[in-house]
């Protein structure tokens, strides 16, 4: 820490001051900068231009750097984490290391938060100065180069993870599906037909999901977990959990013999796939068109688990493949992957948070996904929309916004709903011929085809209220609600209260995250917003990027999305896997910190804190030193050593020092 | 067990049979009660229409008293406990209010600390008394006596802090607890429109009607209330609202009901002054009161 | 680093009345991503506060703290991820523990606690960076200026010679 | 059947009275209101109102002030707090409906005779005298100021409960009644010195 700032014959700064259009200028004023940087010691050239990232703006640092023989850039724009790439660039085509760059953020944390012209322009004085300091101490650094691993690993098998699996698949590179269900599908795999359309969804799906379980460049592994994840991009070590199904899938080939021999001649616990709505058996096969087509056994509902005294006449009819293993453990597999496309999807909101809505309360209250099974022609009733007692409703009123639009649960449009709420009254309307009524807040119908699509609802006769239903009850005011599940809401384009009875109300639930967003999370190093949707690095131009370099996100884990845009991000998504991959290697910031030997006490701190034990003690110099491949440049030893022996590049003591006293020291 | 008790103006007046009846329960359980000194209006409903602030200052003034005290407050009446609640509450969201009300407290040289806990009779006895004391106390079980627990409005909302707001159950367990049959009243929590009757006859009593033939229709021999308000409207205007059948249901204060239960003399628990005589039903489900 | 040259020129020209000035220490994947955040949703907050990226919180060397303080900071706010969240996996807690060392040595020099403040925000949190610092300089403009660079000035003034060092170009 | 003309000039608007609204205690969300209507479908008196509660929010937020003030819906209002509970934006429905009551009694916009704010007056005269409600009294002295007739068609119901004794005419009054006065007056100056 010996530095300090003493004006230097050989020091010649560049400042830049972007207004960003208004963005910056509307509140700081720029001028007023330019001038005072150009007043700084050391300062040979101070602009201001309109976008200094704009390719003009470039180029003016370019020539200057060449006609004044600048050798330190200061820019004052927007975040270091939007731009820093792109000036750096311009640094290094006018032949200066990009690292003797310092930029100012005058945007996000100037600008942009402040209404006060001239505090606002102080502070950005301030850390002009302060960065104009700072830059003086930087050093020429070189980036370093990483191989990058090819083989992409994809967490969750929804319609997104699907799609971006076959896209990188058919690129040649190899992919690993991890899916946690005992099938790939996702939630579109529960439904019949696909707004605005109304094509089948299985037509579409299961082919795609054939061709994964085929694919030779898949490995795909259902009834799995990520377990853990180390390494950094391009080099990511995974470790996944399998957990037993009791079946040898590479022995099962999926004739359900087992689940027809079963002791129990009926099925007796709730169908995950049909929402409970209809009954499976201990040993079963998730749908019909489970990919992969193995058949898994419920320990919860298995006899021999349960007792060890099952006849096991699964075994007897499995006879020579010996497929069925009840001791089966579960067990662990590491992958080497280069990035990690984060397919987890969302879950659908609890109706039962809703009491007034009576949803577990009254029998004939539904939810959107168990309407789905009913209509569905692989359903618990065959396609047949009936009620619990077999009847089929004459009258049925489907409630939007159930769980979204609402701050006593979330305050988020799910923004799939008033479609799917559309084509469900669509089907019913047309399976059953009912009356069916809609409950609206707004329509929100954006999207191709979609209007037309609501168009097509109003002509064939669908009732639309427009009023958020405050409460579905039993009890009624008027002999002819007697029987029926009365909603009341307010028709607010008539202006009052209307009460409508109906034989059946489908409550149109919202999309929330998954409830495990969190600990995922975590476990790739990604962020959250707070509603716990996973965070993109930027919304507009890095929309599947993550701040991890090498992990991507898509589908309705980033939010609340339809299948066109989930397959849409998927192929994104796998287009930057892709491109990662072909680029063979990546570049990593020279961030990382190294010893000077000769004032190492060798006390070994620093080899305590190192979260990567990549600080080493050298026994024949008693000293420590950094092994440059593994430290990842947190900075955490530089800031440990008691002698100030280990520095960071980029962000050596002194370099901090300066640019901290740069902030106070007053004009 | 010692609280300081704010019975508020109801229960001095329409509502003595509730102060009677909650008196005689709680000397039975050995809870002593202790009146809050000098106590004035809480500032309920009708005053906020008048005047938030003004109201605020006005439960302000009982919470420092109450605070002196050191114990917690007991609010029987569902006005008064919503009221001082949401003074609270006020005066700590809104620095503009607290100024002002805490202000108004220093004038008349009271501390500005409100910070006393303020509990209902149901709160103290479900989860301070317990049920297995109140079980003990038990001379004349209810006999599955089928009655309708009518919370009202201002006891769950919007503070709810004892149960559940939408599905309150708390009355049900205390008296199922006494022997007798709840029966599910979805209007539970509906609103009686409290001083409408007065000032708006038909607006009132066609809400009266209503909640009466509900709790008929589930087959209730009596509603057991948490409000002076909601047992005034629903008892002395059944035949109003009866117009030709009259309803003859009776409505009592969950108090009066577990007075019955303890044992407690009929003018102790402030029978005698029902209009509608709980005695027929009791008599019906052989349960050897008087 | 502090020294008599610097200190002269500077520590003098404090008002009296002075804002109180702020210099924050964020690390870049969360704090300095919540501000950046809270820019982008253009959230409104006193602008006293000057902020210093680091990679990591685990980077922030106590000497940082003290130097700000000892140029005429009147308080130092450090930001970092939510325990469990580092980016590096445990930078935060020995920024933590490091900083609770340091808070005990900074009362004993007679700088108020408010004046040094640790807090976890993550980059989804752009409301709590206005929040926080909202609150701090509010805090920090009860207790008026700090002017450690005064009390320091003795001890500073003989501070060692400033060596130069050849920058590379 | 009779023609009516409706069309509002912007004129007619009040925007004072719209910031106003803006500023009151749980109001401060109401520009955020959907118009879901949720509100007056959770409201067991709505089906009596000229305007829905969904619908007085919004004319509040434009500034129409007369329609709003001169609504029956504020006075239809028993305070059940359903709305403020169910709202999806937390907009306090029920602190609104107060604080427009407290208005239109401050701003005379209720008919003559009207019962219920009159109600609201004599309640608070009576804690100004007495710091307690005696309830008898109250009622006797609303009806004697809207409703003599019902008042004599009541008697019956006076009489039983007199019987009963729950119609007690002695007087309930706090003791140290000047603390009660002092109080309402502070507020009352300090919200003055507010205003200022």
């Amino acid at each position: 820490m010996s530095d300090t700032r003493t004006p230097n014959s050989a020091l010649k700064i560049g400042v830049y001051v972007c207004h960003c259009g208004s963005n910056i200028a509307g509140t700081v004023d720029v001028h007023a900068i330019t001038e005072y940087a150009a007043g700084l010691p050391d300062v040979a050239v101070a602009r201001e231009y309109k976008y200094m990232c704009s390719d003009p703006g470039q180029e003016l640092i370019r020539q200057d750097i060449n006609h004044h023989g600048l050798n330190r850039i200061v820019v004052a724009s927007c975040s270091p984490l939007m731009h820093e790439p792109t000036f750096r660039g311009a640094l290094l085509k006018a032949g200066i290391n990009p690292y003797l760059l310092q930029m100012v953020n005058i945007r996000e944390h100037v600008s942009w938060v402040h209404t006060n012209k001239q505090e606002a322009t102080a502070k950005a004085k301030d850390l002009v100065r302060a960065a104009v300091r700072r830059v003086c101490l930087h050093k020429p650094l070189e980036k370093r180069r990483v191989a990058i691993n090819p083989n992409v690993l994809v967490v969750g098998g929804g319609i997104a993870g699907i799609h971006a699996a076959l896209t990188i698949a058919n690129s040649g590179k190899h992919v690993y599906l991890v899916e946690r269900q005992p099938t790939i599908g996702g939630h579109m795999a529960y439904f019949d037909k696909t707004f605005p359309t109304l094509d089948c969804a299985a037509c579409i799906l299961t082919p795609k999901m054939t061709a994964v379980g085929a694919h030779p460049n898949i490995t795909l592994w259902t009834y799995a977990e990520v377990a853990a994840v180390e390494g950094y991009v391009g080099n990511y070590k995974v470790k996944v959990r399998h957990k037993p199904r009791y079946i040898l899938e590479e022995l099962c080939i999926g004739c359900q013999e087992c689940v027809e021999a079963c002791v129990y001649k009926e099925g007796r616990w709730a169908d995950e796939f049909n929402m409970g709505l209809s009954k499976r058996k201990p040993i079963y096969l998730p749908f019909p068109q489970a990919v992969p087509q193995k058949v898994l056994i419920d320990p919860d509902a298995c006899i021999e688990f349960k007792s060890h005294r099952c006849k096991k006449t699964c075994v007897e009819v499995c006879g020579e493949r010996k497929a069925i293993d009840f001791n089966q453990k579960r067990w662990f597999d590491e992958i080497e992957v280069g990035s990690i496309i984060v397919c987890t999807g969302f879950k659908t909101f609890d109706a039962r948070r809703n009491v007034y809505y009576g949803y577990g309360r009254h029998k004939n209250v539904y939810t959107a996904l168990e309407v789905e099974r009913l209509i569905n022609a692989s359903g618990p009733t065959g396609g047949n929309i009936v009620l619990r007692d077999g009847t089929q409703p004459r009258t049925a009123g489907i409630i939007h916004c159930v769980g979204s639009r609402d701050h006593n649960t979330n305050r988020w449009c799910s923004k799939v709903c008033c479609m799917y709420s559309l084509k469900l009254a669509h089907l019913i309307r047309e399976r059953t011929g009912a009356e069916v009524y809609n409950f609206y807040i707004d329509m929100r119908t954006p999207g191709k085809g979609y209007e037309e699509f609501y168009d097509r609802l109003l002509d064939e006769g669908v009732h639309f209220v427009r009023g958020r239903v405050a409460e579905v009850t039993d009890w009624p005011a008027h002999p002819s609600e007697e029987g029926k599940l009365i909603i009341r809401a307010e028709d607010t384009l008539a202006g009052f209260v209307r009460r409508i009875p109906v034989d059946m109300v489908v409550l149109s639930v919202g999309l929330e995250p998954q409830a495990d967003a969190r600990e995922v999370r975590r476990l790739l190093n990604i962020s959250c917003s707070e509603e716990g949707w996973f965070l993109e690095r930027h919304p507009k131009l890095a929309p599947v990027s993550t701040f991890t370099d090498g992990v991507f996100i898509a589908g309705a884990c980033q939010g609340p999305k339809d299948i066109p845009d989930c397959v849409a991000q998927a192929g994104a998504a796998a287009a930057e896997a892709m491109a990662l991959a072909d680029a063979k290697y990546v570049e990593l910031e020279p961030y990382t910190a190294h010893v000077l030997e000769e004032s190492c006490s060798g006390c070994k701190t620093c080899l305590t804190v190192c979260p990567y034990s990549a600080i080493s003690f050298m026994q024949e110099t008693k000293t420590a030193r950094v092994n440059e491949v593994v430290c990842k440049g947190c900075g955490t030893c530089a800031a440990t050593c008691p002698s100030a022996s280990i520095q960071q590049n980029g962000f050596e003591d002194g370099e901090i020092f300066e640019e901290v006293e740069g902030l106070l020291a007053y004009a | 067990m010692k609280y300081t008790y704010y019975p508020g103006c109801s229960l001095k007046g329409t509502g003595r049979a509730y102060e009677e009846s909650l008196l005689a329960v709680f000397h039975a359980l050995g809870v002593a009660l202790e009146e809050l000194d000098d106590w004035n209006c809480c500032g309920a409903t009708t005053y906020m229409s008048y005047d938030e602030v003004q109201s605020y200052a006005l439960a302000a003034r009982n919470l420092s008293l109450a605070k002196k005290t050191g114990r917690d407050l007991m609010a029987p009446c569902a006005a008064c406990y919503l009221g001082l609640h949401k003074t609270q509450n006020y005066v700590r969201d809104y620095p503009w209010i607290g100024h002002i009300v805490e202000h108004a407290l220093t004038v008349i040289g009271y501390s500005t600390d409100l910070s006393v806990r303020i509990r209902h009779p149901l709160d103290i006895l479900l989860n301070d008394v317990g049920l297995a004391a109140i079980k003990a106390k038990v001379v004349h079980p209810l006999n599955g006596l089928k009655v309708a627990t009518y919370y009202g409005c201002q006891l769950v909302r919007p503070y709810a802090l004892f149960d559940n707001q939408r599905e309150p159950t708390s009355m049900d367990r205390l008296l199922a607890a006494c022997g007798a049959t709840i029966v599910d009243y979805p209007l539970k929590t509906q609103c009686c429109a409290g001083s409408q009757k007065g000032t708006l006859p038909e607006v009132g009593l066609d809400r009266i009607q209503r909640l009466l033939a509900g709790a008929l229709r589930v087959g209730a021999e009596t509603i057991a209330t948490v409000c002076p308000l909601c047992q005034f409207n629903l008892e002395v205007f059944q035949e109003q609202a009866g117009n030709a059948h009259p309803f003859n249901l009776p409505v009592l204060y969950f108090t009066q009901l577990l007075a019955v239960a303890f044992g407690t003399p009929l003018k102790q628990a402030g029978l005698q002054r029902s209009f509608v005589s709980i005695e027929p039903v009791l008599a019906h489900r052989e349960i050897a009161y008087v | 680093m502090l020294n008599a040259a610097n200190f002269d020129k500077e520590s003098h020209a404090v008002p009296e009345t002075a804002e109180p000035r702020i210099v924050g220490f964020f690390c870049t994947w969360c704090t300095y991503l919540a501000a950046d955040l809270a820019g982008t949703s253009r959230i409104k907050y006193q602008p006293n506060v000057r902020v210093v990226r680091v990679m990591c919180s685990g980077r922030i060397d106590p000497q940082f703290v003290l130097d700000a303080f000892a140029h005429g900071a009147d308080g130092v706010l450090i930001g970092g991820c939510h325990p469990g969240d580092c980016h590096y996996q445990q930078g935060n807690y020995n920024c933590l523990r490091r900083a609770l060392l340091l808070s005990r040595l900074l009362r004993q020099m007679g700088i108020e606690e408010e004046r040094f403040r640790v807090e976890w925000i993550s980059a989804a949190e752009g409301e709590r960076v206005r929040e926080v610092i909202d609150d701090m300089v509010a805090k920090l403009r009860k207790l008026g200026p700090l002017q450690m660079n005064r009390r320091l000035a003795p001890e500073i003034s003989s501070a060692q010679e400033p060596a130069c060092e050849e920058v590379t170009v | 059947m009779e023609l009516k003309r409706i069309v509002k000039f912007e004129v007619e608007r009040d925007p004072a009275f719209a910031r106003w609204i803006t500023q009151n205690p749980g109001g401060e969300r109401i520009r955020h209101c959907l118009q879901c209507g949720l509100c007056s479908a959770s409201c067991p008196l709505s089906l009596w109102m000229d305007y829905t509660p969904r619908r007085l929010m919004h004319l509040s937020r434009e500034g129409f002030k007369e329609e709003v003030l001169s609504s029956y819906t504020i006075w239809l209002c028993t305070s059940c707090y359903a709305c403020a509970v169910e709202c999806p934006k937390g907009i306090k429905v029920t602190d609104l409906m107060y604080a427009l009551k407290a208005r239109a009694i401050q701003e005379h916009f209720y008919p003559k005779r009207f019962a219920i704010p009159e109600l609201a007056r004599e309640f608070s005269r009576m804690i100004l005298g007495w710091g307690r409600i005696t309830e008898s009294r109250l009622v006797m002295r609303v009806f004697f100021k809207t409703a003599l007739g019902r008042m004599i068609g009541l008697s019956h119901l006076g009489l039983r409960l007199l019987r009963t004794g729950r119609l007690r005419w002695a007087r309930e009054k706090v003791s140290r009644q000047i603390e009660i006065i002092g109080l309402l007056q502070d507020v009352a100056a300090t919200r003055k010195e507010l205003a200022r």
